[in-house]
Formats: structure tokens, C-alpha cells, sequence
């Protein structure tokens, strides 16, 4: 680490800042990093952690502060997790693998759409993918191609407008739009 | 000048744009990025010390040019939008030059040309100002940070694209195809003999073949037709047997 | 929503959970949301956030609560964006470029509005800066115009609020005020 000047921190600056780190760590930061990146003593760290664990634990608020494997977190109340995972599940949980993106892509611009078509274009199988849009109700069958096979035909739903904020189909933005 | 790459580290004062005269002998010149032709001139106003209403316009249409010409002495290219400017500024100042008499009696009711380009000038230069402010908007934020990571971040996150992800990800697919396309057309194209003997392995590796999920696996028309042939072959030759448990279900094919 | 025998909290009670709440929230968080999941007076809720703010403010520790694109959010205080810098190891980046900035300005104040009227009020081409603005998801596509070319018109998004730190649009500074 290269040298830097001690800048004498009071003991309240230095559990204002240590809060912050740990609150923007992924993950349990220990003493010794935080001490590495403020340039301070370990155990003065050490104590300032200890110190805030103690306020938070007398302010009785939403969060509590821990050390756990050998680092220190920031995390809600053993008390309040009834509520917590409550919440959690009324969060939408549907984020799209880029496998998905793509398929959707592919769908969304050449309506409608076989599944062959779609690899033929992707360069691959795109059955899972389907799957999981068919799940979402991002997609919907519209019939049948008459080729070989009568292989299904794919077009996006009306949860794909709203999802995406789009009043129809015409409001998907072309390439024409990003041309100068 | 538009097409600029992103600057990593921006600050709104000192990366204003300046033309400085750097050497006696040559006439060199630094050109920071204008944002366009209205900032150039603003500059160039400002530069005078003018108030926007007084423009000393031939002066300052003289000092336009000066730096059009410039930037194509450095070879820096000059956007046909400074040179739509270039070409106003060279109408006012001539009109100007006219006795107003004359002015009078052609464009009494005709636009000012003038008056119409002080007015963008005016309303340009607030959104500049308002540029200011959300850049101040953004230093600050930039020194504020969100919490790391927590376990229950996993799965919990809305769709996290927009239409412009969609036809930003059909765009790549486009451009990848299309080069594997032309990959495809260097390679030799697959013979009957070919695709009766992958059709054969196959089923003889599994001992059944399900015939929609195989001719999905094709690329081309042209594997299609020739798939089509084989499998046809392959039930007059070999001891195979085409299986459909249900109407309009799979057909199955099945070495017996 | 289902019907939910009300728990009567304590409005120290009633802080606690919507703290812990707003931690957990990836995203600012709104009264209303938060009102909803807890079968509680959306009022009430929002109150107990703002005394919750007014804590945070008096304790002066390493972060703070605030209002922002219309939610509730955590973060750290200004003041320790350098030793927080410096442990996440970023550098203030990916700022725009004027030209970007003069074209979200325009979007800002003018919105919806298309490419053609932002070119009028820019005297110049502002495609590459309009697609800039779109990959950082400042600017969100708001219907097409119905003139000739049925041109697509463009609004800022929710984060163009939490970038820019606004609690909403209305807390931009009036454009008039922009006159020299």
C-alpha cells in the first residue's frame, strides 16, 4: 500500500466511515481491510465496529450490525424477517437470461415466428427459452405454419406491450430510428 | 464532432471547449469539442464580451469562418451542421451590409433571419445552463452509494430489459448471422449419401428417433429436403418402423 | 390484496420494519409499497420514513435516508465518497459528454419530444448522444408522434431520477430560471 498521511480521524468520524464500507462491502469485511483502506490502526477499527454494533444494537432499529465469518455486515433484524420475506415475495422475480432476451428478440421482430426459424436465426436451440417465455406469458401460439411438420407459430402477448411500455407492436423501435 | 467518444472524466468547467493559439511562427490552434454549431457561436459571442443582442454579427460571422476554415486545415471534420450555420451567418452579414432602404422595400414582411437565430441562440443557451445543473446533479450523486449486495437480491429482481435491449440484442444476432452465413457458404454442401449415413448413426446409436425434433435440428432448406429423402430411404432399405402413438402427434422412428 | 388482521404497531415498531424494509428493497421503495405489505395507513408510513430521516440526520453517522424517484433509499452520506472510493475502487466515471448532457437537458425540460425537435433546439445531429443516453437508461422511448414519419418521442426514465437525484420531475429547477 503506498504511504499516506495520516489524517487523525476522531473516534465518531471513524465509526461514520467504517459504517459506509461495510454498508457498500458484498461482503463481510473484516478489521484488517478496513483498516488497510482508512489507514488506520486495526484494533482502533476493531473497536470503532464494536462500538457502532452496540448502538445499533441499543437504537432497536430495522438493522443489525455483525461480525460473521470473520467479517463484519449490515443486515435486517432476526425479529423482522416474517415481514422481510413477506415483501421479498411480492417482488417480481423474472429476469430474463440472455438466452431469453435473444429468443424474445428474435420473436418480438419476426412475427410470427417458428421455433426452426428461431434457431435458424439464433444459430441455436432456443427450446427452454420458449419455455420460459411461454411461463411469463411474454409469448403466445398463433397457430401453425404449413410446412414440413406444422411446426407451432410464436408472436409476443399482450403482457409483452405492457411490460416493455409499449402501446402495439408499431412502437417497437426500428433500426431506421437510429440511422443519421 | 458529435461522434466523439464518451470522455471517462468530465468536468463540466475545465473541459470547456478553448482555441488557443499555441506557437508564433505557425498558426496552431487547440479545438476543445463543441457541442455544435450554437455553441460555437455562443462562445464566440461570449469571447467578444457581446451581449447577445448587440452581436457585432460581421466580426463574429468573420471569426465563425476563421474556425470552420481551421478545422479543415487540421483535417478535423467539419459537421454539415456548422456549415448550415456558416451559410445563415453569411446571409445575415450580407443583408446587413444592404442600405436599409432597400431592405425595406424587398423583405418588409419576409423573417429576420437575425432575430430568428438570436432567438435560438437565447433558448439554446438556457438549455446549456440547464446542461450545467444536471451535471452538478450528478457530481454529487456519483459521491453517494447504494448498499452492497445481499442474499435475498438473488431472484428478485423485474424484468430487467427494455425495447431498446431487444433491438440492440436483434441487431447483434442479425450481424452474427449474417457472418455465419457466409461461413456456411465457403463449406461444401451435404449430399444425400451424407445425411443417410447421420440419419443412420443416429438412430442406430438410440434405437428410436423422434423425426420432428431431427428435422428441427436443420439449418438449411436444402438439409431438409435431402433429410426428407433420406428417411423415406431409409424405411424402403433398412428394418426401420414409423411410429405416430396419436393423431397429429410425433412421428417416431424405430429400429425394429 | 387479501384481508389481514392488523397488527397494531408501535410507531418505533412501525420505523423498525419499514427500515428494514427499505434495506432489503433493491430499488427506492414508495410509502404506498411498503403501506401495502405491511397492511398499514399509507399516511402512517410515510411519516414513520420521514421521522426515520430525521434520525439518520441527527445521528450523523455513515449514511443516510432519503426521498428519491419517488421512493425511500439508503446510502452513504456525501461527505465519505472518497474513502468509499477508494474501497470499491471506482473513480467518478462514465460521466457524459457535454453534447449527452445538452440533449438529456433538452429531453429534460422538453419531453416527450423527438429527434427532429431536439435537432432544431441543438442546431445539431444528436443520434449517437440520444443512443448514449438510451444504453445508460436516462431516457426511455414514449410512443411514436403522430406527424409525418410518425417520429419515436423520448421522456426520461426512474433512472434518470436516481442518477440525478430527484425525488420526481417536479423537482427539477424551472427552466425560466435558466435565463442568464
Amino acid at each position: 500500500m503506498e504511504f499516506e498521511e495520516k489524517q487523525a480521524r476522531s473516534i465518531g468520524e471513524l465509526m461514520s466511515v467504517v459504517e459506509a464500507l461495510i454498508f457498500v462491502a458484498e461482503e463481510p469485511i473484516s478489521a484488517k481491510e478496513l483498516a488497510n483502506v482508512l489507514a488506520e490502526d486495526e484494533e482502533l477499527v476493531q473497536s470503532a465496529a464494536e462500538e457502532l454494533a452496540r448502538e445499533y444494537e441499543t437504537r432497536e432499529g430495522g438493522l443489525q450490525l455483525r461480525e460473521i465469518a470473520g467479517g463484519w455486515q449490515i443486515s435486517t433484524r432476526t425479529e423482522l424477517h416474517e415481514d422481510v420475506r413477506k415483501f421479498l415475495k411480492t417482488r417480481p422475480n423474472s429476469k430474463l437470461s440472455l438466452a431469453s432476451l435473444e429468443t424474445l428478440a428474435v420473436i418480438a421482430y419476426k412475427q410470427p415466428v417458428t421455433v426452426p426459424e428461431i434457431l435458424e436465426i439464433r444459430g441455436t436451440q432456443s427450446t427452454s427459452a420458449i419455455k420460459t417465455l411461454l411461463d411469463k406469458r411474454l409469448i403466445v401460439a398463433k397457430g401453425r405454419k404449413e410446412t414440413v411438420g406444422k411446426p407451432m407459430l410464436y408472436g409476443t402477448s399482450k403482457d409483452f406491450l405492457i411490460q416493455f411500455g409499449l402501446k402495439d407492436l408499431t412502437e417497437l423501435p426500428s433500426f431506421e430510428d437510429f440511422e443519421d | 464532432m458529435e461522434q466523439q467518444p464518451e470522455q471517462l472524466v468530465f468536468d463540466f468547467y475545465k473541459e470547456q471547449p478553448q482555441i488557443v493559439a499555441e506557437s508564433r511562427d505557425e498558426l496552431k490552434l487547440t479545438l476543445g469539442s463543441f457541442a455544435g454549431p450554437l455553441d460555437l457561436l455562443l462562445f464566440l459571442i461570449r469571447q467578444e464580451q457581446a451581449n447577445i443582442f448587440e452581436i457585432p454579427i460581421a466580426k463574429i460571422t468573420d471569426e465563425y469562418l476563421k474556425y470552420i476554415r481551421l478545422m479543415e486545415k487540421l483535417d478535423i471534420s467539419v459537421a454539415g451542421d456548422f456549415l448550415v450555420m456558416a451559410a445563415t451567418l453569411i446571409e445575415i452579414k450580407s443583408k446587413m451590409l444592404l442600405p436599409r432602404e432597400i431592405l425595406e422595400e424587398t423583405e418588409e414582411e419576409a423573417e429576420d433571419p437575425l432575430k430568428d437565430l438570436l432567438s435560438r441562440l437565447i433558448e439554446y443557451e438556457k438549455f446549456k445552463n440547464a446542461a450545467q445543473m444536471l451535471w452538478e446533479k450528478t457530481t454529487v450523486e456519483q459521491s453517494i452509494f447504494q448498499r452492497g449486495k445481499i442474499e435475498t437480491d438473488e431472484n428478485n429482481s423485474e424484468i430487467n430489459a427494455s425495447v431498446f435491449d431487444l433491438l440492440k440484442v436483434f441487431q447483434k444476432i442479425l450481424t452474427k448471422q449474417k457472418e455465419e452465413v457466409q461461413m456456411e457458404i465457403a463449406r461444401e454442401e451435404m449430399s444425400l449419401a451424407d445425411m443417410l449415413k447421420n440419419l443412420k448413426a443416429r438412430i442406430f446409436k438410440t434405437k428410436e428417433l423422434n423425426l420432428g425434433e431431427f428435422f428441427e435440428s436443420l439449418r438449411t432448406k436444402q438439409e431438409l429436403v435431402l433429410a426428407f429423402l433420406a428417411v423415406l430411404e431409409i424405411v424402403r432399405t433398412e428394418s426401420v418402423k414409423l411410429l405416430q402413438t396419436k393423431t397429429f402427434g410425433d412421428i417416431v422412428i424405430r429400429k425394429t
